[in-house]
């Protein structure tokens, strides 16, 4: 009786069911709403697997999962699965990048003046320089969020012609610090009080009800339109690779040449308007697809889904 | 002032004792209660009893406790005592560090035969004594010994307790023993238990003179009884009586006394009959005489209580 | 003065310890209620139970005769050799352990082979069971052949010469000599096996124990929700270490 | 029979033992060289050993005593506290410790404040050390406790009747009888130590020690460079259990 | 056949040893290698030795050991044996589960008073009574006993001594002891055993009338030699003379023989010189004459050793 029931059902028993592994920020879209709305639809049981978008990578290279479909954040994860098990990804949604604060926090008052607009935005840069001040932000060498921060300060820097030393005053050493936790204990932190604030993505802290900061799409790196601006911005990481800005999107594609054929019924579920409309209710912003390496290769379902598009 | 103790309820123990300076032993059968005494006395049994030693109580109902390792004494306990991961000779230097300071030893043991070897390869026998050797080079003026001889051969046992008793290694030196002759020969008194009731000390001459109860008259070695009236009995001792009428030896009972060889064919089992009360006791098996019409008491306490066979 | 040292430090470690208990009852007590209804929740709760139940009868099966037999060596090159064993398999962090399961797992390898004959290797029950076996087992072994070699072996001698077989012997005299010390193993396998992480997220993310579950929990709902999750899991898992330490007073 | 039958369980207990580890040493050692010389591996490497040795160090510190303490306590009732609060503290699964400790480290609470004033409360050299300790205190002080309440009390009080003090006796006595079960003990706290991944995830990602390293790794480079330095974690990690288990043979 | 036994080099006892079905003492100084048999009979010792009963071989070099609970015997070891956790009653009935099979008991034992106790609220005496017991309930024809009511008080001792000798409880009864008496008493044969030499079984008789060496005379209570050439000696045993000259109960030797009360109380010392050669002995104190000028000697074994006092 122990197996019975997880992620089975009375519609058909014996299907083998799809299996999706995400990044860790998809974790509640994916297990709460996607998953089940999908099995509702077609019958196919939904088994879901979070994680960092490159540990997941890594571990579905050695085969130690399973999974049928893969949901990155960015086509980074995805290249390093490129040729062995896919050639393509899907951008098709995005999170905007947020600012989270902590509501009891000394400077939560600031905090909540710039999100109710008593002050500009741009204030929020000098508060997070301030000393003293606990930010949180995730690991650049394994997170695309953690790059998507450090980028978005050096921008802002820029668009607000701020004080050139702010860059190094907000977040310390690039790589490395005590300001970078991982992308599981920063939101944890903050809600425990530990932090005063922690890069997040809209749709994390919609899930956990966070206080937050909305950034213009020229600094959250969700807006496609604005990839120009996101590719002015660099960040090195410590192994010397040079990451250039791009729209966090999130990428998804199906893992196994040929792609099992749930993979491409949950595949075009997500295309689909159920789908659509789940992404944009959870904070994602969706977009039109943007196909990312070989279009040729894309299943004919889904291709068709493309063109409809 | 004397090492002294006083017993009272709710405790196994009652009664109270008194100990001079000297070596005294404890007689008692097994279970009367010689081991909670020593325990008691050592710091390792009840916070009842009111103890201490000369000016210094070390506990009482009035009085802190004081604890065993700051009492000035060495136990020896009645089971193994050896720590059985250190040999011999780390034990002793433990107790001794002082290595240029010669350890006190009693004759007929080889210490360096032991130094380096551990205890689970010594007979129980040797164990015992090394136990003994232990004890005595703490150097402390009270050691109390519980039955710590028990499993060593009878030469060396008694070659022990006689050194013990001439040189004196410790001011007080209290054992347990379930040998009466060693009791009697080794003490300057004798504390008799019996079923937790401590009676007075007394010299080993007094003890045997006047016996208490017919329980301690039996562990004195008295053999039975013969009535004189209803409550005059006349004890008799294997060790005080001679076989026929020597009346200026001692005191003439015209008995009929009658042995057979046995039962151990160093023995012989004497039987004497008193006004048809029987007495029957051992003695070597030489004999100038096996049968004999009268018994010559030496010695023989009148008391007010029998000592019937069981 | 030693005694009184002893107090204030034992003191400290109590409150040390205390302190997480209880934030952790604190925080976790609001939610506590709801925490079960979550989606997926109770199920963890059934699969670690069930799964934790099977691992500990496992590990017990394995690590019980193994302790006793480790007691008859007399080779020290071999109890060497055991004792180095089982301090690398307790040295091996459960990620890494998940890691190599993940590997040993995978249908490439012979026991990956086999299990897929039957089951899937990975994100499976067995697979789970078998990532908190290997969690728990050097913990339960190392600490039960520590307490089961501390019994005098005259105990058994005796017992022996008694006319009475190593069966016999075993069960009146061996088993309730070393029952304290396996209590001690059975609380560490059972705190291992509850607590299985880094290795079941590896090779067993599916069916989801209650530790998967919560940082599932942590990522989808946030703290609060996963604390409350948590004091679930040490309220399940105290049952049984708790019984057995409080029938040991 | 029953010897034959132990011998075969503990063949497969070796066997099922041995084969993560040889896995990890086949999987780990082609790029073994390399591992260290990886941006932040070296510098992981000293975090552990560094923090690793502070954290024992407070772990004996405060259980030795404590451990030595229970042995004297007569009260059932306050072992029984004693013993329940430690299987409570064994059952936080390491990751929900994290979590717990993020609480006790926020500014707003005394101990996190006290702590900030002097450095920062999470991500810091303490803090790490503090998830550190606290993973492996109630491994060390529950099976140090429960070897040491095994030694007969006779050898103590045979020792106090030959005016030697407790002190005395415990360095003569006490100590060596209790050595195998804490360097069972130690090897346990150890092993949780230079493994501790959970709590220090959450409040000490920085100074990052090995086993989250390992994790930041494997995201960043993929299983044979994260398996190749979790091998380092298991060499660094067995010298001293290695060397304690050895001696005692 | 019967249970035998033959030790050989490299171990530490050597000898041969036969004993038919009967009960047998053990002798010998402390460390002289008792335990060290008895441990071999039950299987706990070396495998070297070839050890069988009748027809079944128990050990041998060309033969598998049988373990010690194949063997069909029962131990009880020196040190105390009882498992600390389990209560008197359950010890028993563990061994023997019938319950309506009566336990064989020895007299003087209120088992039931110890029924529901723990063997550490039992003083070493009654542990070892119980051990004995317990022992007993196996039903095994074998019964080994290693000093095993050395801290039993004297009377009860005797009192089961006795009752072992008389019931045979078991059919094979060992019992190593350092009490003379005892081992002479309660004996079919004896066995001596001298720095891991295991000397021929004998009867008590025998091996009163022939000690093997100076050791052995000591240890059967010999006293000390008068030499009548080089090689013809003398032995003197306290139990087989008569002071003065009685010519119709043994050899009278003329010796000037002197006494002295002590040195306990029940005792007198005895010194007699022969050709000055001085033997010294004790004895009960009651004396018909404490001077003499001639010993009779009832029984004196001409050996080729001296007994020199030490
Ligand atoms: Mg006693
Ligand atoms: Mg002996
Ligand atoms: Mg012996």
């Amino acid at each position: 009786g122990v197996l019975a029931g997880c992620g089975t059902s009375s519609v058909a028993p014996s299907q083998t069911p799809v299996h999706v592994a995400y990044a860790g920020s998809l974790q509640l879209l994916n297990n709460n709403i996607l998953g089940p709305t999908f099995h509702k639809l077609t019958g196919i049981p939904f088994q879901g697997q979070g994680g960092g978008s490159f540990g997941i990578a890594h571990e579905i290279a050695q085969g130690s999962i399973p999974a049928n479909v893969f949901e990155s954040i960015g086509d980074a994860p995805i290249q390093l699965l490129t040729p062995q098990k896919t050639t393509w990804a899907l951008a098709i949604a995005a999170s905007p990048l947020v600012i989270a604060y902590n509501p009891h926090s000394p400077f939560a008052a600031t905090f909540r003046q710039i999100q109710d607009g008593q002050k500009p935005f741009s204030d929020v840069f000098a508060l997070l320089a301030q000393p003293g001040f606990k930010l949180g932000r995730t690991n650049p060498n394994t997170d695309p969020q953690g790059q998507a921060f450090v980028m978005m300060i050096e921008l802002a820097q820029k668009q607000y012609h701020l004080n050139p030393q702010i860059v190094h005053n907000i977040l310390g050493p690039i790589d490395s610090g005590s300001e970078i936790y991982t992308e599981e204990g920063v939101l944890s932190l903050l809600q425990s009080g530990g932090l005063d604030a922690s890069s997040a993505f809209l749709s994390e802290a919609v899930e956990r009800h966070l206080d937050y900061i909305a950034l213009p799409p020229s600094l959250n790196f969700a807006d496609p339109q604005d990839a120009a601006t996101y590719a002015s911005a660099q960040v090195k990481l410590t192994n010397g690779k040079v990451i250039t800005g791009a729209p966090l999107t999130v990428d998804v594609t199906t893992i196994g040449r040929p792609p099992s054929t749930q993979a491409v019924r949950f595949i075009t579920f997500l295309l689909s308007k159920r789908g659509q409309t789940a992404w944009t209710k959870n904070g994602y912003t969706v977009f039109p697809p943007q196909v990312v390496g070989h279009v040729s290769e894309i299943p004919s379902p889904i291709r068709k889904m493309l063109s409809h598009a | 002032m004397n090492l002294y103790a006083q017993f009272s309820a709710p405790g196994f123990l009652h009664g109270h004792s008194e100990w001079p300076a000297g070596m005294h032993a404890l007689m008692g059968p097994s279970g009367s209660g010689k081991t909670t005494l020593l325990r008691s006395l050592a710091g390792l049994g009840s916070t009842l009893a009111t103890i201490g030693l000369k000016d210094s109580i070390w506990q009482g109902p009035s009085h802190d406790f004081l604890p065993a390792y700051l009492r000035p004494l060495a136990y020896v306990p009645q089971r193994p005592s050896l720590i059985p991961f250190r040999t011999i000779g780390q034990q002793i230097r433990w107790i001794q560090p002082d290595s240029t300071v010669p350890l006190v030893t009693p004759p007929g043991l080889a210490l360096s035969d032991f130094w380096d070897r551990l205890p689970h390869t010594l007979s129980g026998g040797q164990q015992q004594q090394i136990a003994l050797v232990r004890a005595l080079a703490t150097t402390q003026p009270v050691l109390l010994l519980d039955e710590s001889l028990s499993q060593v051969d009878h030469i060396q046992r008694q070659r022990i307790m006689h050194w013990l008793f001439e040189t004196r290694p410790a001011s007080w030196i209290l054992f347990s023993t379930h040998q009466l002759s060693e009791a009697l020969t080794f003490s300057d008194t004798v504390t008799i238990i019996y079923e937790g009731k401590v009676f007075p000390t007394r010299t080993p001459e007094d003890c045997l003179i006047h016996p208490d109860t017919p329980e301690t008259a039996r562990l004195l070695g008295y053999c039975g009884s013969f009535a004189l009236d209803n409550c005059h009995h006349l004890l008799i001792h294997p060790d005080y009586l001679l076989i026929g009428a020597f009346p200026d030896k001692g005191e003439v009972l015209e008995a009929d006394v009658t042995s057979i060889p046995g039962p151990s064919p160093l023995e012989r089992t004497w039987r004497a009959v008193y006004h048809n009360q029987v007495v029957q006791w051992r003695a070597p098996h030489a004999a100038r005489e096996t049968t004999a019409q009268a018994l010559t008491l030496l010695r023989a306490p009148i008391v007010s209580f029998t000592l019937n066979d069981h | 003065m030693l005694r009184r040292a002893g107090t204030a430090v034992t003191a400290v470690v109590i409150l040390v310890t205390v302190i997480p208990i209880a934030v952790l009852i604190t925080q976790g007590a609001p939610k506590f209620g709801q925490a079960l209804s979550a989606p997926g929740a109770g199920h963890a709760l059934a699969v670690t139970v069930e799964s934790g139940s099977l691992a500990l009868l496992v590990i017990f099966i394995l690590g019980l005769p193994t302790a006793y037999y480790l007691r008859y060596i007399r080779s020290p090159a071999f109890k060497r050799f055991v004792a180095v064993v089982l301090v690398l398999a307790l040295l091996m962090p459960p990620l890494v352990l998940g890691l190599v399961l993940a590997y040993v797992l995978a249908p490439a390898t012979a026991s990956g082979a086999i299990l897929s004959q039957w089951q899937a290797a990975s994100n499976s029950f067995p697979a789970l069971t078998l990532a908190e076996v290997y969690e728990a087992l050097p913990y339960f072994v190392l600490t039960a052949w520590s307490a089961i070699s501390a019994i005098p072996k005259a105990w058994e001698e005796d017992a022996w010469a008694l006319h009475k077989s190593p069966w016999q012997t075993f069960r009146f005299v061996l088993w309730p000599a070393s029952r304290p010390g396996l209590v001690t193993a059975t609380a560490l396998a059972w705190a291992r096996i509850v607590g299985a992480f880094g290795a079941p997220v590896v090779v067993a993310y599916h069916p989801t124990a209650l530790p998967v579950q919560i940082w599932i929990t942590l990522e989808e709902a946030g703290l609060p929700q996963a604390l409350s999750l948590a004091l679930w899991l040490v309220l399940v898992g105290l049952p049984l270490p708790g019984f057995l330490t409080w029938r040991q007073g």
